[in-house]
């Protein structure tokens, strides 16, 4: 079937392909200007060009921190742009850091889906003299210069115990949904919490462990078969921002608040509702204060007068200690529960 | 009223196949359509039952003209189609086949489809043609037969008036063939117009009122009417005398050499229980019997392409028994099977490709890390198909693009490329033209004189006894008997027939095998399934 | 047609059956890939730096384009492996784990490539031997290589790597990455193997008619079981070049493996349904959609609209190759849709299943 | 032999559920409670309605990989409109419907018209679709619902839940749909074998068509239920947790023929019910969720091998009978044709 002489159809091949490509890469980037998970904010001439990249965009978590940030940086003269992966997938992100490493930011934020695969990014970003500053979910240590732990470890690891005692008892039955077996700060938060448990309360008998992927429905159905299989579980320790308002949520649709507590860190956006109903108490910070410390940092870092060790002062901010570049964002993370979570805002900051 | 084809022409980017051809069909006649492959026969059809639209010309219904732009708009009209290859849908049920696409007309109750309704419709339509079977079986398990008279019953059920039949017995074989003329005689007797493309000149003779013949896309002459004259249709066929090639297969050896393959009680169930047969040099060997008797289950299984249950196949030369059919190609027992189209030939390569694939490895060498050299590749080709006398452009033609006739060479042409000893050619002249066959009947003869061995397979007895030397009869998986010519050089036909049928020589089966002949009973006693395989 | 996978062989082949066969499409493709690199040389900064740059890119997406060369093999049967993802993440937990517990890296590299090659052996032996569709065996590999993956890596994941092996992956031979030389060599060895070996001919005959492929002497089994072998140890190789690159190993670092992939054979103009198909226009795929990618990605363009461009640039990709004139697709669709002939066991089978 | 085949695979599943659940149920004696046989059947029901579509597109002889997404879309755009002004229920099942009639529009037209290999079309649809949810949520997510679509989540009637009801209505139609209906007939006959069926006057085109249309319908509404039980999603609803992945494998399950032309919606059903079963009984043994998925694998191995000796069997059954069938007498029509031909 000829309907072009070979050399036409060659020719109408390559210009309709070439045409549709350019075409889309066109609008591909005039999107990216519009579309908001880029959210750059308007780069003042001599700005500091600052760069965050979180584990996936479209989670409120980040969400709320981001713009905390943005709210923060034009006053400290920082241009600052999100992004991140579409899937939580460390690859993805390794080979997004990649790219943005090499736009000529000053400051590198991040949060790592994995410890180690964005490490060698973040390595070369430091090399090539970007300063490095991971928060919620570090990297090796080697690969960054400051980390920004969300709360304290033994304190968070205190709060989830004492609040699940305070509700169930020093010997209740107690489960677990985390979001993935290997990632560091849920294990971290875990392990405190059950040191803490052992040294204080013995009598907490954990029944079992399951895992959401960070992702509310699948934390749902995770929770909801624990509850069947484990009829005498008082408490679920959900230290994740989608494990524990699903959590919660299954205890909901159980009809067993009252019976069973939801005890973890979940953002208010999400689990308000639930905290509200009594299903859930959460162990959280101010994710907007968490965005306004990071840009602070960012810009203290390009002019090189960011510790590693030491107290790092900024008025609007307040002050915190850097050991080794490690910060503690939240000494004692606030506790919200129904009667207090009126007064918050949905990033966690105190209303007025 | 007649429905008839005035000065059709149709052309396929640029490429005419049909000019200026005008057919009519009678109702209550059996019109015949005959013509080499690629004479536009096929076309011709489609266009009458709505599948192609003409590029000129118009369809006349009676006087007044007609446009099909789809098939159901012939269909509602009248004219229904039996493709070649029967189009049932293998998994739904034989109601279902016979009903499809046609719910919309009736069987649609308050409740949707009236699926008590259609059984009963399907039942009744299958009577008709004196067929009972369970409707609710699924369509893939019939035989080709039965698929074709299942279709019969579709056309019936679409009360049509004109019924196209393209090619519909090459599939078949003698016995099938005949029930199938039977029931188009019942048709026609009962007031339906028939139309018959069949390279089964024989056939046609028996059954048409009148035959078109068609050459490259162009009426020869008149339409004939009986009596027919074998060599006047076939010099409107194709233009020129066969008497070469009829000189060619009335020479006859009688000094076979040397035994190159013997079989010894060859197994492989069902369909080949106990196969008993050898080949010498310089023979042909005709395998007769009817479709489902296991003649291709025996050459594939002799090949290794099934596997036997029991059985020695002793390859003179070879030490041990080949394991796989490449193994067996390698020894030189090579097999060229019977569906060209889905196991033989890979249609959307070239030609060259398709002749080379069996010594590929043949032209490679460690020396040249093991590719393919281009050169002998060519080389190769080029011999295979001048041994055939392939007719194409170029090696690189898509081998689609080739007559039926063609294609079947470059098979051939493939195995003689792989040097065989024994040759088994598997239906090699099925649905392709006269012109062809003669051609591939005597490459099949040259091939025995240069001492090869060669096997022949077809259904057709008559062509068996212008090619074989010996024919070797299957009946239900079992090699019955082998018929050779007696010393006046001619076949005991009627024994020949017989093995065939019945399995038996008419000897012993004298009695039962003479009941008065009916036509409506011998049809109705035709076992339409016994394809089965 | 297949004289065009022969090189040379397009000498003594009319001009117009060579560009009815690909050669339209692969310049496309070519004209593509320059217009593209020079648009993002222009505009991307970091891009190009006298093609230095443009190697580095090359680097990050090396492991798709690696993977996708098997995935290729496989596609050119008919076939297709899903299970190439979860393939690529287990060779590089197990390399990990084995060099954790003392082993020498390259010895565990090996071990782990091994340890693919017995997965892609079992897809092939399945499908050939159960008459299995290749998308449900390799369906359920995937899932369940996916499961053993995470449970090989357990915690903590193992990472500090041997310099030498995690240069593999980020470092570079005067410029020349190493991980790009070994995209080189595989992409070389698929070209040699389909193009030149009796065994590349073999598989696209197998793609063409697996039926006639088994009567016409072929070893189908045989060929399919290699075959699938082969693209799953290209799944592992590239797996390996992954954990050298993250100087990680994780048992979902390779999940999103598979889509790029396949879009990038695809777009190579490789017949989805077998047959047809060149290892020189899968590479072309297989750069196109990694620099774009990438030089959007250096462009400041969001993961978001890189994923959509993509998107969208596959599906008009094929579509343009389609409604050019080319009724390969519809003609191909028409003899899959032909009934299949009366059941024979052994290689009929097995190559029945295989298209 | 199909049907006999299929029912076989519905029984079969049936047996196997009854099994599993015997055997857990005398470990955890809570697992047959009310509450828990509830929860698994709601997600067995929102699972297998992108499954119930995925059957058709793969009767019809292709696949959808976009559905995950579709959901996930449908699900994302009712959340929104309805927390941003309470709309009814009914509002947002027009937008499910909507949305999942246009995107699966979209497939049949790039299958149809645009000639590309279903697996080719509904992986670039996946990935345009799954880029659309983050374009539209622009980083926010749904996190509560109203109470009216909350209800409809919780609701039950007669202790059913209404999800489960509404899951069976959508099987029940289907199914009538499936066999009752020549649009339905139309998709088995085109699945059976394209070019036949359009010999046979049907319009394969249309019907192959409509299986995308249907496909993303359903997954439209799945949204909805989805949004309604879970009240949450996020961008990376769908896709992000490969939910395609799920229906593919329910459909297979089911029982589903890959290669087209042989569906049963009902073993479809009950084959999404089995899955939800065998991954809560998962968490009641204890079983690390990162074994889920090769459960999954293994079921559809189980069955798809299953379903192969069935089909051979029944094969066998069918041609047996018509031997049962065949009239004897090969002689009387030959007698006046001893040599066959001539």
């Amino acid at each position: 079937m000829k309907i072009l002489a070979p050399s036409a159809r060659n020719a109408l091949y390559s210009s309709v392909a070439v045409l549709s490509i350019v075409g889309l890469a066109a609008c591909g980037n005039s999107a990216s200007k519009s579309a908001g998970t880029s959210g750059g904010s308007s780069s003042a001439a001599g700005s500091i060009k600052v760069a965050m990249n979180v584990k996936i965009t479209g989670h409120t978590f980040f969400t709320e921190i981001r713009d905390g940030a943005l709210a923060a940086a034009p006053s400290q003269g920082v241009s600052l742009t999100y992004s991140g992966p579409t899937f939580s997938d460390g690859q993805a992100q390794a080979t997004q850091l990649n790219s943005i490493i090499q736009q000529g930011y000053k400051v590198l934020l991040l949060s790592a889906n994995s410890p180690t695969v964005e490490a060698p990014a973040a390595e070369k970003a430091q090399a090539m003299g970007i300063p490095v500053i991971t928060f919620d979910a570090d990297v090796i240590p080697a690969a960054r210069g400051w980390y920004v732990n969300d709360a304290a470890y033994p304190a968070f690891g205190k709060c989830l115990i004492d609040q699940a005692v305070k509700f169930g008892g020093p010997n209740a039955e107690v489960g677990i949904v985390s979001s993935n077996p290997d990632s560091p700060n849920q294990i971290a938060w875990i392990n405190s919490a059950m040191a803490y448990q052992k040294a204080n309360y013995p009598g907490l008998k954990i029944d079992g462990t399951v895992y959401g992927k960070g992702d509310e429905a699948l934390s749902f159905s995770g929770a909801e078969s624990l509850l069947q299989a484990h009829p005498g579980i008082k408490v679920l320790l959900t230290p994740d921002s989608g494990a524990a308002p699903g959590a919660a949520s299954a205890i909901t649709k159980l009809g067993m608040i009252g019976k069973v507590l939801s005890v973890g860190q979940g953002d208010l956006a999400s689990s308000r509702q639930y905290i509200k109903n009594g299903s859930e108490v959460s162990c959280m910070w101010d994710n907007a204060g968490l965005g306004k410390l990071l840009v602070y940092m960012a810009k203290a870092a390009a002019n090189k007068t960011l510790p590693k060790n030491g107290t790092f002062t900024s008025d609007p901010a307040g002050s915190w200690v850097i050991k080794n570049g490690w910060v503690d964002y939240a000494q004692n993370p606030t506790v919200f529960n129904k009667e207090n979570v009126g007064k918050f805002t949905d990033a966690g900051s105190p209303i007025g | 009223m007649p429905y008839s084809a005035r000065q059709v022409t149709k052309d396929f980017a640029g490429v005419t196949v049909l000019q200026d051809v005008s057919f009519a069909c009678q109702e209550g006649q059996i019109h015949g359509l005959i013509g080499e492959n690629g004479a536009g026969k096929s076309t011709l059809m489609k266009i009458m039952a709505g599948l192609y639209q003409p590029s000129a010309g118009q369809l006349l219904w009676g006087d007044d003209e007609v446009s099909f732009p789809t098939v159901h708009h012939a269909t509602a009209k009248g004219v229904y189609l039996v493709p070649q290859e029967p189009s049932l849908l293998p998994d739904l049920t034989i109601a279902e086949n016979l009903t499809i696409g046609r719910f919309s007309k009736h069987k649609i109750s308050a409740l949707g489809l009236d699926w008590q309704g259609i059984k009963e419709a399907a039942r009744e339509s299958l009577e008709k043609l004196g067929f009972t079977i369970d409707v609710t079986l699924p369509a893939g398990g019939l035989s080709i037969a039965a698929q074709q008279l299942v279709e019969c019953a579709r056309a019936l059920m679409f009360d049509s008036k004109f019924i196209l039949f393209d090619e519909p017995t090459s599939p078949l074989d003698a016995a099938e063939a005949d029930m199938l003329s039977g029931k188009m005689r019942e048709l026609r007797d009962s007031g339906h117009g028939i139309v018959l493309i069949s390279h089964r000149l024989s056939e046609m003779f028996a059954l048409c009122d009148d035959i078109t013949v068609l050459r490259d896309g162009r009426t020869v002459g008149d339409r004939l009417r009986p009596p027919f004259r074998h060599d006047e249709v076939v010099k409107a066929m194709i233009g020129r005398e066969l008497q070469e090639v009829d000189a060619a297969l009335k020479r006859r050896r009688n000094t076979p050499d040397e035994t190159l393959l013997r079989v010894t009680s060859l197994a492989s169930p069902p369909a080949v229980r106990d196969v008993n047969f050898e080949v010498r040099a310089g023979e042909v060997v005709g395998f007769a019997g009817l479709i489902g008797s296991g003649r291709t289950e025996s050459a594939e299984s002799v090949v290794g392409l099934r596997p036997k249950t029991d059985g020695v196949i002793a390859l003179t030369g070879a030490a041990r028994m080949h394991k796989s059919a490449a193994d067996a190609f390698d020894r030189g027992l090579v097999y060229v099977p019977e569906d060209r189209a889905k196991h033989g030939a890979f249609l959307d390569l070239s030609v060259r490709d398709n002749i080379t694939v069996g010594v590929l490895h043949r032209l490679t060498s460690a020396t040249h890390a093991w590719m393919i050299s281009r050169r002998g590749e060519q080389q190769a080709a080029r011999d295979g198909m001048s041994r055939t006398d392939v007719r194409c452009p170029s090696p690189e033609t898509r081998l689609r693009s080739l007559s039926g006739g063609n294609q079947q060479k470059s098979l051939i042409a493939r195995a003689l490329l792989m040097k065989p000893r024994v040759l088994l050619l598997d239906e090699p002249t099925r649905g392709i033209d006269v012109g062809a066959k003669a051609v591939i009947h005597q490459i099949t003869r040259d091939l025995a004189e240069s001492g090869l061995g060669v096997v022949f397979i077809s259904s057709e007895l008559e062509e068996l006894t212008q090619v074989s030397d010996r024919i070797v009869v299957f009946y239900e998986g079992r090699t019955v008997g082998v018929v050779e010519r007696d010393g006046s050089h001619e076949w005991p036909l009627e024994q020949l027939g017989h093995l065939v049928i019945a399995g038996a020589s008419p000897v012993q089966t004298q009695s039962e095998s003479y009941p008065a002949p009916h036509p409506s009973q011998s049809v109705s006693e035709v076992d339409p399934c016994s394809g089965v395989q | 047609m297949l004289g065009s996978r022969l090189g040379k062989a397009d000498v003594f082949r009319p001009l117009s059956a060579s560009v009815k066969a690909f050669g339209g499409w692969e310049f496309a493709l070519l004209v593509l890939l320059v217009v593209e690199i020079v648009a993002f040389s222009q505009g991307a900064y970091g891009f190009w730096l006298g093609g230095a740059g443009a190697l580095t890119q090359l680097q990050q997406f090396v492991g798709i384009a690696v993977a996708s060369m098997g995935l290729g093999l496989v596609i050119l049967t008919g076939g297709i492996d899903l299970s190439i993802g979860s393939v690529a993440s287990l060779t590089g937990v197990v390399m990990a784990r084995l060099w954790a517990s003392g082993l020498n890296i390259w010895v565990a590299v090996l071990i782990a490539l091994v340890v693919a090659c017995a997965i892609g052996t079992l897809n092939g032996l399945i499908i050939t031997y159960g008459k299995l569709h290749p998308l449900i065996v390799t369906l359920v590999t995937m899932f369940v290589v996916s499961s053993v993956a995470e449970v090989v890596v357990g915690t903590p994941t193992p990472y500090v790597f041997p310099s030498n092996f995690v240069n593999l992956g980020m470092g570079a031979y005067h410029s020349l990455p190493w991980s790009v030389m070994v995209f080189v060599v595989v992409a070389i060895c698929a070209g040699y193997l389909v193009g030149f070996t009796t065994f590349g001919r073999e598989l696209l005959m197998i793609g063409s008619n697996p039926v006639a492929a088994a009567y016409a002497g072929i070893r189908v089994r045989r060929v399919l079981v290699i075959n699938y072998t082969l693209c799953a140890l290209s799944a592992g190789i590239a797996g390996i070049l992954m954990s050298a690159l993250y100087a990680s190993a994780r048992g979902d670092l390779a999940q999103h493996l598979l889509l790029p992939a396949l879009t990038a054979v695809v777009l190579g103009g490789v017949d989805i349904f077998g047959g047809s198909g060149r290892v020189r226009g899968m590479v072309l795929g297989v750069l196109l959609i990694g620099f774009l990618q990438q030089g959007m990605m250096l462009y400041g363009v969001n993961a978001v609209d890189v994923q959509l461009v993509t998107g969208i640039l596959l599906g008009a990709a094929v579509v343009t190759k389609n409604m050019s004139g080319s009724q390969r697709f519809t003609r191909r669709l028409r003899r899959r849709r032909t009934n299949v002939p009366p059941p024979v066991p052994n290689e009929l089978e097995a190559s029945k299943v295989a298209s | 032999m199909l049907r006999r085949t299929v029912t076989k695979q519905e029984s079969y599943l049936l047996i196997a559920i009854v099994i599993i659940s015997l055997i857990t149920v005398a470990v955890h004696p809570n697992f047959l409670k009310a509450s828990n046989v509830t929860s698994i059947l709601v997600s067995a029901s929102i699972f297998g309605f992108i499954a119930l579509g995925e059957t058709f597109v793969i009767l019809g002889r292709g696949i959808d990989l976009s559905v995950s997404a579709t959901l996930g879309l449908s699900a994302l755009v009712i959340g929104m409109t309805a927390n941003q002004h309470h709309i009814p229920i009914v509002i947002g099942v027009i937008i499910g419907v909507v949305l999942g009639i246009v995107l699966g529009t979209v497939n049949g037209l790039l299958v149809i018209f645009g000639k590309v290999p279903p697996i080719i079309a509904t992986l670039a649809t996946l990935t345009v679709y799954g880029a659309l949810e983050f374009v539209y949520t622009n980083g926010n997510q749904v996190n509560s619902m109203p109470n009216n679509f909350d209800n409809l989540g919780n609701a039950s009637y007669l202790g059913i839940p209404v999800i489960v009801l509404i899951f069976l209505v959508a099987v029940a139609v289907c199914w009538y749909f499936a066999k009752y209906t020549q649009l339905g007939r139309d998709i088995y006959a085109t699945g059976n074998d394209r070019q036949h069926a359009e010999s046979r006057g049907i319009k394969t085109s249309k019907a192959i068509f409509s299986t995308y249309v249907i496909s993303g319908l359903l997954a439209g509404i799945a949204g909805l239920l989805f949004i309604s039980y879970y009240t949450t999603a996020t961008a990376a609803t769908g896709p992000g947790t490969s939910y395609e992945l799920s229906a593919i494998a329910i459909s297979l399950i089911g029982g589903t023929a890959l290669t087209g032309g042989r569906a049963n919606f009902v073993s479809v059903a009950i084959a999404s019910v089995f899955l939800a079963m065998t991954l809560t009984v998962a968490v009641f043994f204890g079983v690390p969720g990162i074994w889920d998925p090769a459960a999954e694998g293994f079921l559809i191995l189980a069955v798809v091998l299953g379903d192969a000796f069935l089909t051979s069997r029944s094969g066998r059954r069918s041609v047996v009978e018509l031997k049962r069938i065949i009239s004897k007498g090969d002689v009387a029509h030959l007698a006046d044709n001893p040599a066959g031909e001539r």
